[in-house]
């Protein structure tokens, strides 16, 4: 089995059920952190699937991309925070 | 807001991504990226730093007003799109400088046209997010 | 301060030639310029901060975090797993000795990445860290570990 | 795999449809921005979609490779999703305004235009 | 050799991501929930990145590897603060199995400010 | 000639331009200008009398064959003397009865435009040409309507008569351009020639359907005449020359004009002679019972309106004749009526006949004129007006068929008219004068002058119709008959014969008529009740049904719901998009074109899907903004796994700001409501899955078709050697394609300018304009 | 372009703002009048943007159509942007008012002028989102519920649009409107062709505002300033048309089917933009209804598909824009004048203003086409053609329509003028007529003349329309030298 091969039948299929299992608690909730928290660690995961996809199909650029998601997925995380505070604040 | 975390994470992130920006704005015509995702990149910066800091401080680092980013964009798109024209060529035809430049690669007007569609993104997209928080 | 500066824009001027991968002399020197540009646009009056001044520490620092790192996971992987929990999580008062913003940040961070534990926020008097841990057997105990763990050889590094 | 997309695509069609008949302006520019990711996605398929070959062309080479995506629908999708933003953006603050002026999202207090005097 | 530790590294990281996957459905209060991912996934996508860098063994690649992880130990942790902290604003509850709650009090419910001493009286334990 | 027809128009403009000196001294000095032009026509006297005719033509659009071609033969020269005629006589007439009106000069304009667009009518050779001068007659005599513009009831009138010969007019222009491609032109003198194609062309009935719809509003004819009486709100010196010399005219010119081209059928003649004779024999009736002088005489000029149709429909040479002279005759003691009833008006204020008496007492002159115009309308020899009289007599018992009906509708019709005419012309001026009036004096004598001429004219024709038979009717009846030579000589004296035994049972029966049925407010109210059933109730009653469809569909369809506007859109689509793709395409899935699935892909596609389902369903508009993060994320990862890294990180990034966007806006919105019910959410739920699933299947239909690459693999092959760039998809965006960023980098700087604009400009309550 | 562009450098200087504008629009002028002369002698005059060969660029291509489109576009920008330095307020031209101005006109401009199908899309966008901006600038409270309904379906247009667009390249692989031409012709499967083309005409209707799709037009047109509406009135929605003209002639030739829809949509739409009108008091939305008429017009020349209707169908576009530019304007002088848009309250204005009345007559009456003005030459062509096809029902709604606008018009004429004038209580928030500097009230009054007095040529001139416009139907409906130039075969 080479790398390819077992990065695209086991590892993606395991990061595609983490995936899955993330997206249940975002859709269950119950309160907005908990899918902010999800959608955070969505987005985390994915930048673990594009890491390897990128290896899988031997597209090293593909890293760039994994690159801006590490870097401004955390931006969400933040808008919906401030948006709490400022919900709060306001109430 | 306020929290000494974000603030001082926030002043490392700043340059950063900047950097990170306009590396992703000259590697895009040969690899992927480019002036719009580097100019969202280069934004997102801003705001985060703004999130983070208020608006005021931004705007200081910033030092003029975003809309002139977008001026200027516009401007130097324009430019490049309209350059070959006073040598006698058609709207936006691209002209190359003879030699590669380390780094960036060849510089031609399809550069200068990327880094007008930079700047335009950068001043957009601060504009919109300023004057929302300023009129919050 | 002209010396300060100068080493950031170093610094970013070799994050540069990370980034493009591209390890020439041209490259470097358009580096440092993009670096100065950028350091000029964001300069506003701000405290510098020192890198590199005690790299020594700073290795044995990220050791110490990653056998940490591990070894929480390991805990908590555990407690994931396995029906039942274990833990006895709350949010507990620790007192900083950690003066500047960057010191306090990086305690913080490091708090949050490693496994059980999470930085919610710090005073605004910047003088206790309020954390969330998984494990909290003993309070007393758990504030020492952190103090005698993080902080201090945080501290080290950054003095 | 085609067939996945072309439901997601009709999902998205669908539910846009769907989002721009509610009565909230919010929702209403959800609907918006859903149907244009159907409608980029649709780009993207009719271009046929090729798995794991970008339309970049090698280093070392001077034309692209056998396989690859087609690029012009993704220059297409690009143009097409960075105009919706600007659209989008501004839709959204129109809400905002239109909350501070009508002092609701309730479209069906918006009415007063079709009116007579 | 190298095919070897990427199936490792690719391997672990991946088990770090499922953990914080399934920690992140089964835990029990918003903070747990937190705690268990942000470092989880943190760990997982670096050595998932880790691996990358090996597999394509080019400085470039590498470079890029470890700007990636440098992000997201700067950001991860931030963002896990940042809403940890406005979650406990908006009043969101601690497990029932939670033993301390040395915050409780501490935030003045108008400006927001933490203080570091209770107003009146010592933070009561659960 | 051109000049001529001009000169109202550049007349009008003048007006317009020293309209203050008008208003001063000038007044009577403008009636110099159609006395001119009547004397210009004159002129044409002896070309016209050797039975020649003169054509003049100036191109005007070529490509449309639409030419300014002015045809002169008696027809139109009977047209133009009138209305150069009785138009001086008017002009002078106004001075003195507008002379106090602060818009007197508007006054001229209006009525020389009028008498420019008149000529123009009755001049053009050309049927476009024809068209255009018939339109402005009508505005013109919009204007002319609504002089008196400040009272609401002569605003009506002008809406009323404006709207009847609108649309008319748009009918006769309908005519007219299929009567131009039938025929092959649109100048008369050319479709005369193939007159017998036209009339066999299956676009025969259209032609003189719509001709008459034209001619019918235009000339007041039953169904259709209930505007006429109405404009009678107009002043005086209007209703005196539009609306019994000259413009109601205009459809039986018409008629006249196209008889020698279209006539000769059974469809024009039985439709002509029905319609004129219910127009004569209704309105005569109803003329009887009025009260009001102008109501008398819009009912009377209506009725002889109907005569000249009748005439025209029976289409016999004696008919034509008989036409021809009841123009002239009815012109002349017409246009004198309604001069003198407008001194009365003037003069005493009112013009109810049964308060009008003895006003010879005062108004000597004005009632010789009357007189002289009733008797004229009476056909009591030696006038004019009898010539006329018997010749109709002629026409109906020379007819071939139903002679006594035709004979007794006639006969009906000129008793009822007789006996209007007395009302109107000698019935102020007999007997007592009341108290009232007996201080009321003769006015200037511009305005008393012209009835008197005319009314004299109506004898002086009677007594010697030699002056005119050759010269001038003769050439009229010619022009309509087709290539007729008729030749003309009208006689006062027949011989004793049924004709003459007709006329004296009308005037017998019309004195008898006079004598007894006194005009009482009762009769008229009697009649008015009629009115209920009448056409003119009907067509309101029409009118406010359609004001109320009207209503109903715009209120309906623009009902101010902007998901009802989307519903109606989405419905036309969804209907006919389903109705094409299944009855035209047909459906397959092709499976081996497709790609292999994996469990990656069908979890991010599960992930788009049930985001996109929370999305909708979700009552947070922040967890929707949230969901919506999620869609894009997902198809972020969908761009990444079939090679669009480009997009992917557009994507993402613009995905991440428009949540930022979402969150720093709606943070302050009060909470989602629960705004729609079930029924509307079902409905919306069964269109939005039709919907998309027609979408699944175009894309599933437009998949199974070859694929064709031709520009893609250009851009793939020259990306680098001419663009010099790797990343093909960055080499579209800024140079193959480059006019798009530009555009789009537009797009943006518009949209930042707009929010801040939007956001930023607070209109001061003294700015909102 | 460079026009509003350099606006945005005086951002601040209003003065210099209105002074830029009005010279900018002269200098379009000129150029859409050189553009056209070019066209007039050489026939389809053409650039390949970047100078990639087409189909593989972008092309810029004038053909008779597009140049008058151009020169339209010029002539009316340049009377809105003086009307707009007489008429708006400080307050808007101070938040970037007349470059959006200008960036609008830009957009129609490459509408009219991109041989290349997706360029149009993004023109497209352009014009709506400064129209989007043009219509809230100012955000009261109307002007946003305007544009909420404005931009939604317009949204929902380019939604349609991109998805047939998408279909198109998914069949044929190409954007460049000649190229697509011959392969569309080429395709096999006609049923997915004329399904396409469907998707087409909803995507351009909700933009032309035809039946039933036109709801957004009366909600939104009357609500901003007057100098805005005019432009929308005049050009807005003519760019839809234009579309459909280009690609039902160019890339689609519509079957049997699409040819009846349309002639059954322009007869609704003609309905009900006639007793829309019919029912309404506000000035303004009497306006709105009318344009929905009028498009009418044009898409029945579209839907009977004959050289004679399209020929009436352009002649009639010619006339409906600088007319509706016109009446919008003088709707905004009334305005100007009595502080209201209700004929109810409005009156007077002919014994008060006689001249003033005198030059709105002009649009208005040349509106209802009372010939020889210039909405009546068309007409001609139009009805015409429905007799020779004998679609005698379409004739009918055309006739309907006419008379409905006469009616219409007759009443607004009628109430605004003749009525007797009531006293209405000044609003403050009104700059009044009489008010205004004598420089803004000319500034006012010459745009409103120098349409008229080009509407007025445009009927007595009619012969110069004529050749145009029948040589523009001519080269719709005959586009091998199109392809053959742009292609260069
Ligand atoms: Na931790
Ligand atoms: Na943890």
């Amino acid at each position: 089995m080479s790398v390819e091969e077992y990065l695209y039948l086991i590892i993606l299929p395991i990061l595609a059920l983490s995936i899955l299992l993330i997206f249940v608690r975002f859709l269950i909730g119950p309160s907005l952190s908990d899918r902010v928290v999800a959608l955070d660690l969505l987005v985390t995961c994915g930048t673990g699937i594009i890491a390897v996809y990128s290896i899988y199909t031997n597209q090293s650029d593909f890293l760039d991309i994994a690159m801006i998601f590490a870097l401004i997925a955390f931006l969400g995380t933040v808008a919906f925070s401030y948006y709490l505070e400022k919900r709060e604040k306001n109430e | 807001m306020n929290t000494v975390i974000f603030k001082s994470a926030s002043t490392y992130l700043l340059p950063l991504l900047l950097l990170f920006s306009v590396f992703i704005l000259l590697r895009g015509h040969y690899l992927p990226g480019g002036g719009f995702v580097g100019g969202l990149i280069a934004s997102i910066a801003f705001i985060i730093h703004s999130a983070a800091n208020g608006l005021e401080q931004t705007r200081s680092i910033l030092k003029f007003h975003p809309g002139v980013l977008l001026l200027a964009g516009l401007t130097v798109a324009l430019f490049s799109g309209i350059s070959p024209m006073f040598i006698g060529e058609p709207f936006m035809k691209g002209l190359w400088f003879e030699n590669p430049v380390p780094v960036i690669g060849m510089i031609g007007s399809a550069l200068f046209f990327d880094i007008g569609v930079y700047l335009v993104v950068v001043g957009v997209t601060l504009t919109i997010i300023f004057t929302i928080t300023e009129t919050i | 301060m002209i010396k300060t500066r100068f080493l950031s824009n170093l610094l970013l001027a070799f994050i540069w030639l990370a980034l493009t991968g591209n390890f020439n002399f041209g490259n470097f020197v358009f580096g440092f310029a993009l670096a100065f540009l950028i350091m000029w646009v964001i300069t506003v009056n701000r405290r510098e901060n020192k890198y590199f001044t005690r790299l020594p520490l700073s290795i044995g620092f990220i050791f110490y975090f990653i056998y940490e790192l591990i070894k929480a996971n390991l805990q908590v992987a555990y407690d994931v797993i396995t029906p039942s929990y274990y833990m006895k999580p709350g949010i507990i008062q620790i007192p900083l000795e950690a003066k500047t913003d960057l010191e306090i940040t990086l305690l913080a961070n490091f708090i949050s990445l490693t496994p059980g534990t999470l930085s919610l926020d710090v005073s605004d008097d910047k003088k206790v860290l309020y954390v969330h841990a998984m494990y909290v057997r003993d309070k007393d105990k758990f504030i020492e570990g952190i103090k005698n763990g993080f902080e201090r050889r945080l501290l080290n590094i950054l003095r | 795999m085609e067939l996945l997309l072309v439901f997601i695509i009709g999902l998205l069609y669908g539910a846009g449809v769907y989002m721009i008949l509610r009565r909230s302006l919010v929702k209403l520019i959800i609907g918006l921005i859903l149907m244009g990711n159907g409608a980029n996605l649709l780009i993207f398929l009719l271009g046929r979609i090729v798995k794991g070959n970008p339309p970049l062309i090698n280093s070392d080479a001077n034309i692209l490779g056998e396989i690859y995506a087609d690029p012009i629908p993704q220059a297409l999708i690009l143009t097409a999703i960075v105009i919706s933003f600007g659209l989008q953006s501004f839709a959204i603050i129109l809400v905002k305004r239109a909350y501070k002026v009508v002092g609701t999202d309730d479209l069906d207090e918006m009415n007063a235009t079709d009116e007579d005097l | 050799m190298n095919d070897i530790a990427i199936i490792i590294l690719s391997s672990l990281g991946t088990l770090f991501i499922l953990l914080a996957a399934i920690g992140i459905l089964r835990m029990p209060d918003l903070y747990l929930r937190i705690s268990v991912t942000t470092k989880a996934a943190t760990l997982g996508i670096g050595l998932m990145l880790i691996a990358a860098a090996i597999y394509f063994n080019e400085v470039a690649v590498s470079s890029r590897s470890l700007a990636i992880i440098l992000f997201m130990l700067l950001t991860a942790p931030v963002g896990a603060h940042m809403i940890g902290r406005a979650s406990y604003f908006t009043g969101i509850k601690m497990w029932k199995g939670s033993i301390y709650d040395d915050l409780k009090g501490m935030y003045d419910p108008k400006t927001h400010e933490l203080s570091s001493k209770p107003p009146k009286d010592e933070s009561i334990a659960k | 000639m051109l000049i001529a027809v001009l000169s109202g128009f550049i007349l009008a403009l003048s007006l317009v331009i020293t309209g203050k000196w008008i208003k001063g001294k000038g007044a009577p000095l403008v009636g110099l200008f159609p006395l001119a032009l009547f004397g210009y026509f004159v002129s044409f006297f002896p070309a016209i009398m050797k039975g020649e005719s003169l054509t003049f033509t100036y191109e005007w659009i070529p490509s449309l064959g639409v030419n300014l071609s002015f045809h002169l033969d008696g027809l139109s020269l009977l047209f133009c003397l009138l209305i150069t005629g009785i138009g001086a006589l008017v002009f002078f007439y106004t001075a003195p009865y507008l002379k106090e009106h602060i818009y007197l000069d508007r006054f001229f304009g209006y009525l020389s435009m009028f008498m420019g667009s008149m000529l123009g009518l009755v001049l053009s050779d050309n049927i476009i040409t024809l068209f255009v001068f018939w339109e402005l007659t009508s505005i013109s005599s919009f204007f002319l309507i609504g002089f008196n513009n400040e009272s609401e009831e002569s605003r009506r009138s002008a809406m009323m008569a404006l709207s009847m010969t609108g649309i008319g007019g748009l009918f006769l222009l309908a005519s007219m351009i299929v009567l131009g491609t039938v025929g092959g032109s649109y100048e008369i003198s050319t479709l005369l020639g193939s007159a017998d194609m036209i009339k066999e062309h299956e676009n025969y009935l259209w032609i003189i359907g719509l001709l008459f719809i034209g001619a019918f509003t235009k000339s007041a004819q039953f169904p259709f005449h209930f505007w006429l009486p109405d404009a009678m709100k107009a002043p005086t010196p209007v209703s005196t020359y539009l609306h019994s010399a000259t413009m109601v005219k205009a459809g039986i010119y018409l008629l006249a004009r196209f008889t020698p081209m279209l006539g000769e059928t059974v469809y024009w003649n039985g439709t002509l002679i029905i319609i004129g004779s219910i127009t004569m024999v209704y309105a005569a009736i109803h003329a009887v019972f009025r009260l009001d002088l102008k109501g008398i005489l819009a009912y009377s000029t209506i009725s002889a309106l109907g005569i000249l149709v009748f005439l025209i429909g029976l289409g016999t040479d004696q008919a034509l004749l008989a036409a021809a002279v009841f123009i002239l005759v009815h012109a002349l003691y017409k246009a004198t009526l309604f001069l003198i009833t407008g001194i009365i008006d003037h003069e005493t204020g009112t013009r109810d006949v049964s308060k009008l008496s003895g006003l010879n007492k005062v108004m000597l002159p004005v009632g010789i004129a009357g007189i002289l115009a009733a008797i004229s309308n009476a056909g009591i020899p030696p006038s004019f007006g009898f010539v006329g009289k018997d010749l109709i007599y002629e026409a109906t018992l020379g007819f071939e068929t139903l002679i006594w009906v035709l004979s007794g509708v006639a006969l009906l019709t000129n008793i009822c008219l007789m006996y209007a005419g007395f009302q109107a012309g000698i019935k102020p001026f007999t007997g007592q004068l009341p108290k009232a009036y007996e201080k009321v004096h003769l006015p200037s004598p511009l305005m008393w002058v012209p009835p008197l001429l005319l009314g004299s004219l109506g004898m002086v024709f009677g007594l010697m119709p030699f002056l005119i038979d050759k010269s001038l009717i003769q050439a009229v009846v010619n022009a309509m008959i087709r290539g007729g030579a008729l030749d003309v000589e009208l006689k006062l004296w027949h011989g004793f014969n049924l004709v003459l035994l007709l006329s004296g049972i009308t005037l017998a029966a019309g004195f008898l008529l006079y004598y007894f049925l006194k005009p009482s407010a009762l009769l008229e109210a009697k009649t008015n009740r009629w009115e209920k059933l009448s056409p003119k109730s009907l067509t309101k009653g029409l009118g406010g049904i359609f004001s109320g469809i009207s209503k109903l569909w715009t209120g309906f369809f623009q009902n101010g719901y902007l998901r009802y506007y989307l519903i109606f859109a989405l419905t036309f689509l969804t209907f006919i998009l389903a109705y094409k793709l299944f009855k035209e395409t047909e459906l397959y899935i092709n499976f081996n074109d497709l790609t292999g699935i994996t469990f990656y892909e069908v979890a991010a596609m599960v992930i788009i899907a049930f985001a996109v389902l929370f999305t909708v369903l979700t009552k947070s508009r922040l967890a929707a903004v949230a969901s919506l993060g999620v869609v894009g994320y997902s198809i972020c990862l969908v761009f990444l796994f079939y090679s669009a890294p480009d997009l992917a990180m557009t994507q993402f990034s613009i995905d991440t700001l428009t949540v930022i966007l979402f969150v720093l806006v709606i943070y302050n919105l009060p909470k989602y409501l629960k705004l729609s019910n079930q029924i509307s959410r079902v409905r919306d739920g069964i269109m939005s899955v039709i919907f998309g699933a027609l979408i699944s299947i175009l894309t599933l239909e437009v998949l199974n078709e070859p694929v064709l690459k031709e520009t893609s693999q250009f851009y793939a092959e020259n990306a680098y050697t001419l663009a010099k760039g790797k990343n093909v998809v960055n080499v579209i965006l800024v140079d193959f394609r480059g006019t798009d960023t530009f555009v789009e980098i537009t797009v943006l700087a518009i949209a930042a300018l707009g929010v801040y604009s939007l956001l930023k400009l607070q209109l001061k309550s003294t700015e909102k304009e | 372009m460079a026009i509003a562009i350099l606006l945005l450098f005086f951002w601040k200087k209003k003065n210099a703002q209105k002074l830029i504008s009005v010279l900018g629009n002269l200098i379009s002028v000129g150029i859409a009048i050189w553009l056209f002369y070019i066209v007039w002698e050489n026939g389809i005059y053409f650039t390949q943007a970047g100078d990639w060969d087409a189909p593989y660029g972008i092309p810029i291509v004038a053909d008779t159509l597009s140049a008058v489109m151009v020169l339209l576009t010029g002539i009316c920008g340049l009377a809105v942007s003086v009307f707009s330095v007489g008429s708006v307020r400080n307050a808007r031209v101070n938040f970037g008012y007349f470059p959006i101005l200008h960036f609008l006109l830009m957009g129609l401009n490459g509408a009219f002028l991109t041989g290349d199908i997706f360029n149009l899309y993004v023109w497209f966008e352009v014009i709506i989102i400064s129209s989007f901006v043009l219509l809230t600038i100012g955000g009261e409270k109307s002007q946003i519920e305007g544009s909420i309904k404005y931009v939604t379906m317009n949204l929902l247009a380019s939604s349609i649009f991109l998805t047939a667009i998408a279909i198109l390249y998914g069949l044929t692989g190409s954007l460049n409107m000649a190229d697509l031409s011959l392969k569309v012709a080429a395709l096999e499967n006609r049923g997915l062709v004329n399904v396409t083309a469907f998707l087409f005409f909803v995507g351009f209707g909700i933009k032309s505002a035809v039946f039933p799709l036109y709801f957004w037009l009366p909600a939104s047109y009357h609500t901003p300033p007057p100098a805005i509406s005019a432009i929308f009135g005049g050009l807005l929605t003519k760019v839809g048309v234009y579309a459909l003209f280009r690609i039902f002639s160019l890339i689609f030739i519509p079957d049997e089917f699409l040819l009846n829809l349309i002639c059954t949509v322009a007869a609704l739409t003609i309905f009900s933009g006639a007793v829309g009108a019919l029912t309404q008091i506000n000035l303004r939305k009497i306006f709105s209804y009318l344009i929905i008429c009028h498009i009418g017009f044009m898409i029945a020349g579209l839907g009977m598909f004959t050289e004679l209707a399209i020929t009436g169908a352009i002649f009639y576009m010619i006339h409906d824009i600088i007319v509706k530019t016109n009446l919008f304007m003088s709707a905004g002088l009334i305005f100007k004048i009595k502080g209201t848009y209700n004929i109810k309250k409005l009156g007077g204005l002919y014994a008060a203003y006689p001249k003033l009345t005198l030059l709105m007559a002009i649009p208005l009456f040349s509106l209802v086409g009372i010939p020889p003005l210039s909405g009546f030459w068309a007409k001609i062509y139009l009805i015409d053609a429905g007799f020779q096809l004998k679609n005698y029902a379409l004739v009918g709604f055309i006739i309907l329509g006419s008379f409905l606008t006469l009616f219409v018009i007759a009443k607004v004429w009628s109430e605004v003028f003749w009525k007797e004038s009531e006293e209405l209580t000044a609003k403050e928030w009104v700059r009044y007529f009489k008010d205004l500097k004598p420089l803004k009230q000319k500034a006012i009054i010459i745009p409103i003349l120098f349409l008229g007095l080009v509407s007025l040529y445009i009927g007595f001139g009619a012969e110069h329309i004529i050749t145009v416009s029948s040589r523009i139907a001519h080269e719709l409906l005959h586009t091998e030298p199109y392809i053959k130039t742009i292609l260069q075969k």
